[in-house]
C-alpha cells in the first residue's frame, strides 16, 4: 500500500530531520510509529502526506510512484494530476484536528466529497451521517467545532478524513491534546477502524495503545528507523540499547 | 411664531444637506465596493514570495498611507494631463478622478487588514485543506477567506467610520458634497449652525455603519 | 442687548490692539509673500489707519468658514480682507461704506474663441465656493440658467488649474484677483470685457461696535482725502480704484 | 541659469514649508503627550463594571469616533464662549484649543486600541498575579500594560501616521502649519508645486514614524 | 493547615458546582484530588485559592479563618489585611503554567518575593539560583518562557510559587497540558517535594502518579466528595461504585 525508500528530509538551517528511512505498508496493516520528541516523526508523516517537500528518497503509494530520485540526485514529483489522484488517497488527522470552524460538523465532513470528489450533495451528506453514527456523535450533525469537546473533535476530524474514502490513513498523535478521559472515546473509534481492516500508520505516545491496536512498532531516533518489529517483540524484548532507554523512560513515568 | 420660524429654515437647510449628502453616499459606497477587492489583490501581492511583486507593492502601501489623501486627490484629477508626454494626455472625469484615488489609497489600508487577517489563520487550517485535497484557490475562498472576514471586522469597520469622513475631501476637485453644502450655507447665512448639523449626518451615518457591523459580528457569531 | 452703551471703540482704544481677520489666502488683498509675511492692499491700509489711531494692528488668520464665530467670540475685531457687502450679511455684521469695487468677471483660455457670455451657453464655470462670485452668478439668473454646469472648488486656484486643463470653459472670479494672477502668471487667459453685477468691498464689525466701526471709517475717509489711499492702491493695482468717500 | 534660480526658489520653499512643519510637529507631539495616558485612562473606564460610568464613556467614544475632526475642533474654540452662561463664558488660546480637540479625539481612537489589547491578555495573567499576592494596580502596570504594550503596536502605529497628516486640519483655527503654508504658496504661485513638497515632508514624518515602531517592535520583540 | 467546611460554589446560571464539601489537609500530607471531568475540582481548588468567592461554607488556613459563614447565611471574608496575609501561605501552579512572558525565568521567580513580600533582591535573587538548581534548571536562568518545553515551563512555574515560601501549594492538573514524555520532569519535582514534606493538593489525571505520591486521595464527583482514603484502599478496593466504575475507566485507557 505504500512504500518508503531511503528518505531524507532537512529544513533549511537544519541538520537532517529525516535520514535515510525506508520501511513498508501493506494493506490492512496498522503500524505505529513511536520515539522521544524531535526524532523526526512529525516529519515523516508530513513528507508522506506532501504537507512537506523531501530531499531524497522515493514513496510508492498503491504501486504508483508518489516521488522518485534520479541517478542525478534530483527529486522528482509525479505530475500534478497524478499527484491529485495519489493525495485522495491519503487520509491525515492531525494532533490538533484543524477542523474548520466556521463549517458545522456537517459540512466539515462534507464539503471535501462534494468540492474535491464530486459527490452529489445528497449523497456526501448521507454518507456522513452514517459516519457520524459510526463515531457516535450522530447528534452533533449541527453543532460547530467550538461545541465539542476534544475528544469529540477528534472523532469529527477522523470522520472528515474517512469521508474522502482514503486508502491509507494517517494519525500524528491524535490523542495528546486531549485529556485522558477523552482520550478513551478516539482509541475506541481507531480500535474499530483496525477491527474493519483500514491501514493506519499513527505516531503515537500511547504505548498502551500502540501495544494493543499495532501489528507493527516502529521506533524512530535521531531521524533513522532503529527498531521495527511486532508489538510484542518491541515491547517485550527489545534488540537496541536506545529502545530499552525508551521504553524504560515510558514504563517510569506510568509509575510502575 | 419665530419658533416656526426658525424651524422651517432648519428643515430646508436639512433638506439642502441631505441633497450633499447623496454625493456623499455615491463616494462612499463606490469606494467601499472598489477597495475591498483590491485591498484583497494588494495583500496577497504584498505576501507573495516574489519580490518583484512585493517591494513594488510595499512601495505603494507606503506612499497612499503616508501622504495625505487630500493630495493623492489633486494628483489623479491633474496628473494625467500634466505629467503624461503629449499624445498620452488625458483627464479623468471629476467624480471619476475621486472614485479612484479613494479606492486605491483605502484599498491600501485595506490590504494591511486583509494581510494581518491571513496571517493570523493557522497554518493547521492550509494543511488540514491540502490534505483533503482542496486546490489553493478553493482553499482560500472556501477555507481561509471567511475565516478572515470574521477576524477583520473591527478594524475594517474603523477604517469605513473614517471614510464617511474622508468623504468630505472629494471637494477639492470642485464636487459638492455634503459638507461643502454645508460650508457655503455656512458662509451665506454667515453661522456655523450648517456645520454642525452636518456633523450630526456624519454621525448618523456612522451610527448606522456600526450597527451594520455590529449585526455582522452577530451573524458572523455563530462560530468561534 | 441694543440698550448696552457701545464702548468699542474705547475698548480697542485700552487694549492698545486691534486685531484683523483674513483669509491669508487672498490675493492681493491679503497673503503671505515669499517669505511667509502677510502683505496686500488690504494690510497697507489698515497699517497706516492703526498708525494714525494710535493702536497696533494684529493681523489674524482665520478660516473663512468660521468668520462668524471668529468675530462674535471676539477674537478679532473686523473682518478686512476684501469682505463683499450682501444684504444677508448685513443682518449680521455692521460694513463700513464701501471702499472698493469689484466686478465678477469670467476668465477664459486665449483660444478658446470665447468672447461675451452668451457664448459660455452649455459650457461649464467654475468658482470658488462661498465667494461673492457665487452670489453675483445667484443674481444673474439668466446667465446662471444658460450655463451648462457649474463647478464649486476650494479655492480659486484649482478652479484656475482646472480651466488650464481644460475641466473648466470659464473661471468666474473677483475681477482684482483675476488681474493680479493673470499679471503674476503670464497664462494664457484672457479676462471677458463683459462682466456680472459689479459688489462693493467694506469692512466687517460686529453689529454693536458702532463707534469702532465710524472711526475706522473717518479714517478711511481722512486717507481718501489726503491720497494716501490713492497711493496704496496705485502700488498694488497700478490705478486708483478705491471708492470711498467719493 | 534657469535651473540655478529655480533650485534656490524650491529651497527658499522648503525653508517656508520647513517653519510650518515646526506647527505640525508641536501639535503632533503635544497630541501624543495628552492622548497617550487619557487614552488608558478612557479604556480602564469603558472596561469598569459601573454602568454609570461606562455609558456616557461609550457615547464620549461615540462622538469623537463618529463626528469629523474639524467639527470638534471648530467646537472646542468657539463653544466655551458661544455656548456657556454670561459669566462663565472663556476662549481657549487658537494653539490650546487645537491641542484639547486633538488629544481628546485621539484619546478615543487610543482608547479602543487600549481595551482591545488589555482584553487579549489572558485571564491567566491576572490569576497567577493574584495568587502571588500583587495588587491590582502591581498587576496592572508590571503584568499586564507591559504585555498589552507590545501588542497595540501595529493599531497605534497606524493612528499615529493617520496623526501625522490630521494635523494640517488645525488650520481651521487659522493656525498656520505646513499645509497651510503650502496651499498659500501654491494660490501665491499659482502651482501645486509646493503641495507635493509638503507631501514630501508628510511622507518624510511617516517614515520616522515608521522606523520609530519598527524598532519598538525590535525592541519588544525579546519575549513571544 | 487547611480546613473546608460545608462549602458551595455556584455560578450565575448554573446548578451548584460545589456542593457540601468538606475536608481538611494536615502539615506534610499530600492529598491527590481525583475525579471525571466537569466535577468541580477546579472549581474547588480556586475557592480555595481565593480566585473565586465561595457562596456557603468556612476555610482556616493553619487555624486562622479565611472565610466563615454566619448563621445568618452571609459569607464572611476576613478584612482585606488579613486575607493578603493568607494569600501569601498559599501557592498555585496552573495547568498552564501563566508564567509571565516579558519576565526572564528569573524575573518570573523574584518579582512577587521583591514586590510583593519585600524582599531585597539580591536576596530574592540567590534563592531563585537556588530554587532553580533543584528543579534542574540553572542553566535557563536568562531564557525567556517561550524558550521553554512545556515540562521546563510548568517546573519555572514551580519555583515561582516556591519562591514566596507558601505553606501549602495547590496543583491543578499540573502535567495535562504536557506531552507524555515531558510529564516526567515535572513528576519528579513534584515527588521531590513530597520527600520534603511540603503540604500540597494536586488535582491530577495522573493515576499512577496520584497513587504514588498522594498521602491521601479524595474522589469527586458532581460537587461532592464521594469517597477518601489512602492510595491503597481507594485504587485498591473503593468502597463506592462510582468511584469503581470511574478508575474502571481508567485501567480501561491504560489499555491493561
Ligand atoms: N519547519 C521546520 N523548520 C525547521 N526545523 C523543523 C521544522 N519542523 C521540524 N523541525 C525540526 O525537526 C526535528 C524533528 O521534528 P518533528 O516534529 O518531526 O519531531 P517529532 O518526532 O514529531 O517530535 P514530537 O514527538 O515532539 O512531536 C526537530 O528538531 C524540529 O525542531
Ligand atoms: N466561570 C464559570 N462560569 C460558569 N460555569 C462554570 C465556570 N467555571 C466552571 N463552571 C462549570 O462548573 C463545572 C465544574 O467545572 P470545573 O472546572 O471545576 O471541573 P473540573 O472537575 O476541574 O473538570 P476538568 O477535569 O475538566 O478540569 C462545569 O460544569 C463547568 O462548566
Ligand atoms: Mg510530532
Ligand atoms: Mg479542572
Amino acid at each position: 500500500m505504500l512504500r518508503v525508500e531511503n528518505l531524507y528530509k532537512s529544513f533549511a538551517g537544519t541538520e537532517d530531520v529525516v535520514t535515510g528511512v525506508s520501511f513498508q505498508i501493506n494493506e490492512g496493516e496498522v503500524v505505529a510509529l513511536i520515539g522521544p520528541s524531535g526524532s523526526g516523526k512529525s516529519t515523516l508523516l508530513r513528507c508522506l502526506t506532501l504537507l512537506e517537500k523531501i530531499d531524497h528518497g522515493a514513496i510508492y503509494v498503491a504501486g504508483e510512484p508518489m516521488v522518485t530520485t534520479a541517478p542525478s540526485g534530483e527529486v522528482i514529483y509525479a505530475p500534478e494530476a497524478a499527484l491529485r489522484k495519489i493525495r485522495l488517497r491519503l487520509g491525515m488527522v492531525f494532533q490538533n484536528f484543524n477542523l474548520f470552524p466556521h463549517f458545522s460538523v456537517l459540512r466539515n465532513i462534507t464539503e471535501a466529497p462534494i468540492h474535491v470528489a464530486g459527490m452529489p450533495p445528497a449523497e456526501a451528506e448521507a454518507l456522513a451521517r452514517q459516519l457520524l453514527a459510526k463515531i457516535g456523535l450522530s447528534d452533533k450533525a449541527d453543532a460547530y467545532p467550538y461545541q465539542l469537546s476534544g475528544g469529540q473533535s477528534q472523532r469529527v476530524a477522523i470522520a472528515r478524513a474517512l469521508a474522502m474514502k482514503p486508502d491509507i490513513l494517517f494519525f500524528d498523535e491524535p490523542t495528546s491534546a486531549l485529556d485522558p478521559e477523552l482520550t478513551g472515546e478516539v482509541l475506541k473509534v481507531i480500535r474499530n477502524l483496525a477491527a474493519e481492516q483500514m491501514t493506519m500508520m499513527v505516531v503515537t505516545h500511547e504505548m498502551a495503545f500502540a501495544r494493543e491496536v499495532a501489528d507493527r512498532v516502529i521506533f524512530m531516533d535521531k531521524g533513522q528507523i532503529v527498531e521495527e518489529g511486532t508489538p510484542e517483540i518491541l515491547f517485550g524484548r527489545p534488540a537496541n540499547e536506545r529502545t530499552r532507554t525508551f521504553l524504560g523512560n515510558y514504563n517510569l513515568n506510568a509509575g510502575s | 411664531m419665530f419658533v416656526l420660524e426658525y424651524s422651517t429654515q432648519l428643515l430646508k437647510q436639512v433638506a439642502l444637506l441631505g441633497s450633499g449628502a447623496l454625493t456623499t453616499l455615491r463616494i462612499f459606497f463606490l469606494t467601499l465596493l472598489f477597495s475591498l477587492p483590491l485591498g484583497l489583490l494588494i495583500a496577497l501581492a504584498r505576501m507573495a514570495p516574489y519580490k518583484w511583486l512585493n517591494l513594488p507593492v510595499r512601495f505603494y502601501i507606503l506612499i497612499m498611507r503616508g501622504t495625505p489623501l487630500i493630495l493623492q486627490l489633486i494628483f489623479f484629477y491633474f496628473a494625467p494631463s500634466a505629467i503624461l508626454p503629449e499624445g498620452l494626455r488625458f483627464t479623468l472625469p471629476r467624480f471619476t478622478a475621486a472614485v479612484v484615488a479613494f479606492s486605491l489609497n483605502y484599498a491600501a489600508y485595506f490590504a494591511e487588514i486583509y494581510r494581518g487577517g491571513i496571517e493570523s489563520i493557522p497554518l493547521g487550517q492550509y494543511e488540514a485543506a491540502a490534505v483533503l485535497g482542496f486546490t489553493k484557490s478553493q482553499t482560500f475562498f472556501r477555507i481561509i477567506l471567511p475565516q478572515v472576514i470574521k477576524r477583520i471586522l473591527p478594524p475594517v469597520s474603523n477604517e469605513v467610520i473614517t471614510l464617511v469622513k474622508d468623504t468630505a475631501l472629494i471637494t477639492v476637485l470642485g464636487i459638492t458634497e455634503l459638507f461643502r453644502v454645508a460650508r457655503n450655507e455656512a458662509n451665506r447665512l454667515f453661522s456655523t449652525t450648517p456645520l454642525f448639523i452636518a456633523g450630526l449626518f456624519y454621525l448618523f451615518m456612522n451610527w448606522i455603519v456600526t450597527k451594520v457591523f455590529d449585526a455582522a459580528e452577530k451573524k458572523l457569531s455563530y462560530y468561534r | 442687548s441694543g440698550t448696552k452703551k457701545d464702548t468699542s471703540w474705547e475698548d480697542v482704544k485700552k487694549k492698545g490692539v486691534f486685531v484683523l481677520g483674513l483669509d491669508d489666502s487672498f490675493p492681493p488683498m491679503g497673503f503671505r509673500d515669499e517669505n511667509g509675511q502677510i502683505v496686500g492692499f488690504d494690510i497697507d491700509v489698515a497699517k497706516e489707519a492703526c498708525r494714525r489711531l494710535g493702536i497696533e494692528l494684529k493681523l489674524q488668520p482665520i478660516n473663512w468658514d468660521a468668520k462668524e464665530q471668529e468675530l462674535n467670540t471676539k477674537n478679532i475685531d473686523c473682518i478686512w480682507n476684501g469682505l463683499t457687502i450682501t444684504p444677508e450679511r448685513q443682518k449680521n455684521i455692521l460694513f463700513t461704506k464701501p471702499y472698493m469695487d469689484n466686478r465678477q468677471v469670467v476668465i477664459v483660455r486665449a483660444d478658446s474663441g470665447i468672447t461675451s457670455l452668451a457664448a459660455l451657453a452649455g459650457k461649464t464655470l467654475g468658482l470658488q465656493a462661498g465667494s461673492s462670485a457665487k452670489d453675483a452668478l445667484s443674481s444673474a439668473p439668466g446667465f446662471e440658467a444658460s450655463l451648462g454646469n457649474v463647478i464649486e472648488f476650494d479655492e480659486n486656484m484649482t478652479a484656475l488649474m482646472d480651466l488650464e486643463m481644460g475641466g473648466l470653459d470659464a473661471v468666474l472670479m473677483d475681477e482684482i484677483v483675476a488681474r493680479y494672477y493673470i499679471q503674476q502668471k503670464d497664462k494664457n487667459f484672457i479676462v471677458l470685457d463683459e462682466a456680472l453685477a459689479s459688489e462693493e468691498y467694506g469692512i466687517g464689525f460686529r453689529k454693536n461696535d458702532q463707534s469702532l466701526m465710524e472711526k475706522f471709517q473717518d479714517t478711511l475717509i481722512a486717507m481718501a482725502k489726503d491720497g494716501t489711499l490713492a497711493a496704496i492702491s496705485n502700488k498694488w493695482f497700478g490705478e486708483d480704484i478705491t471708492v470711498i468717500d467719493r
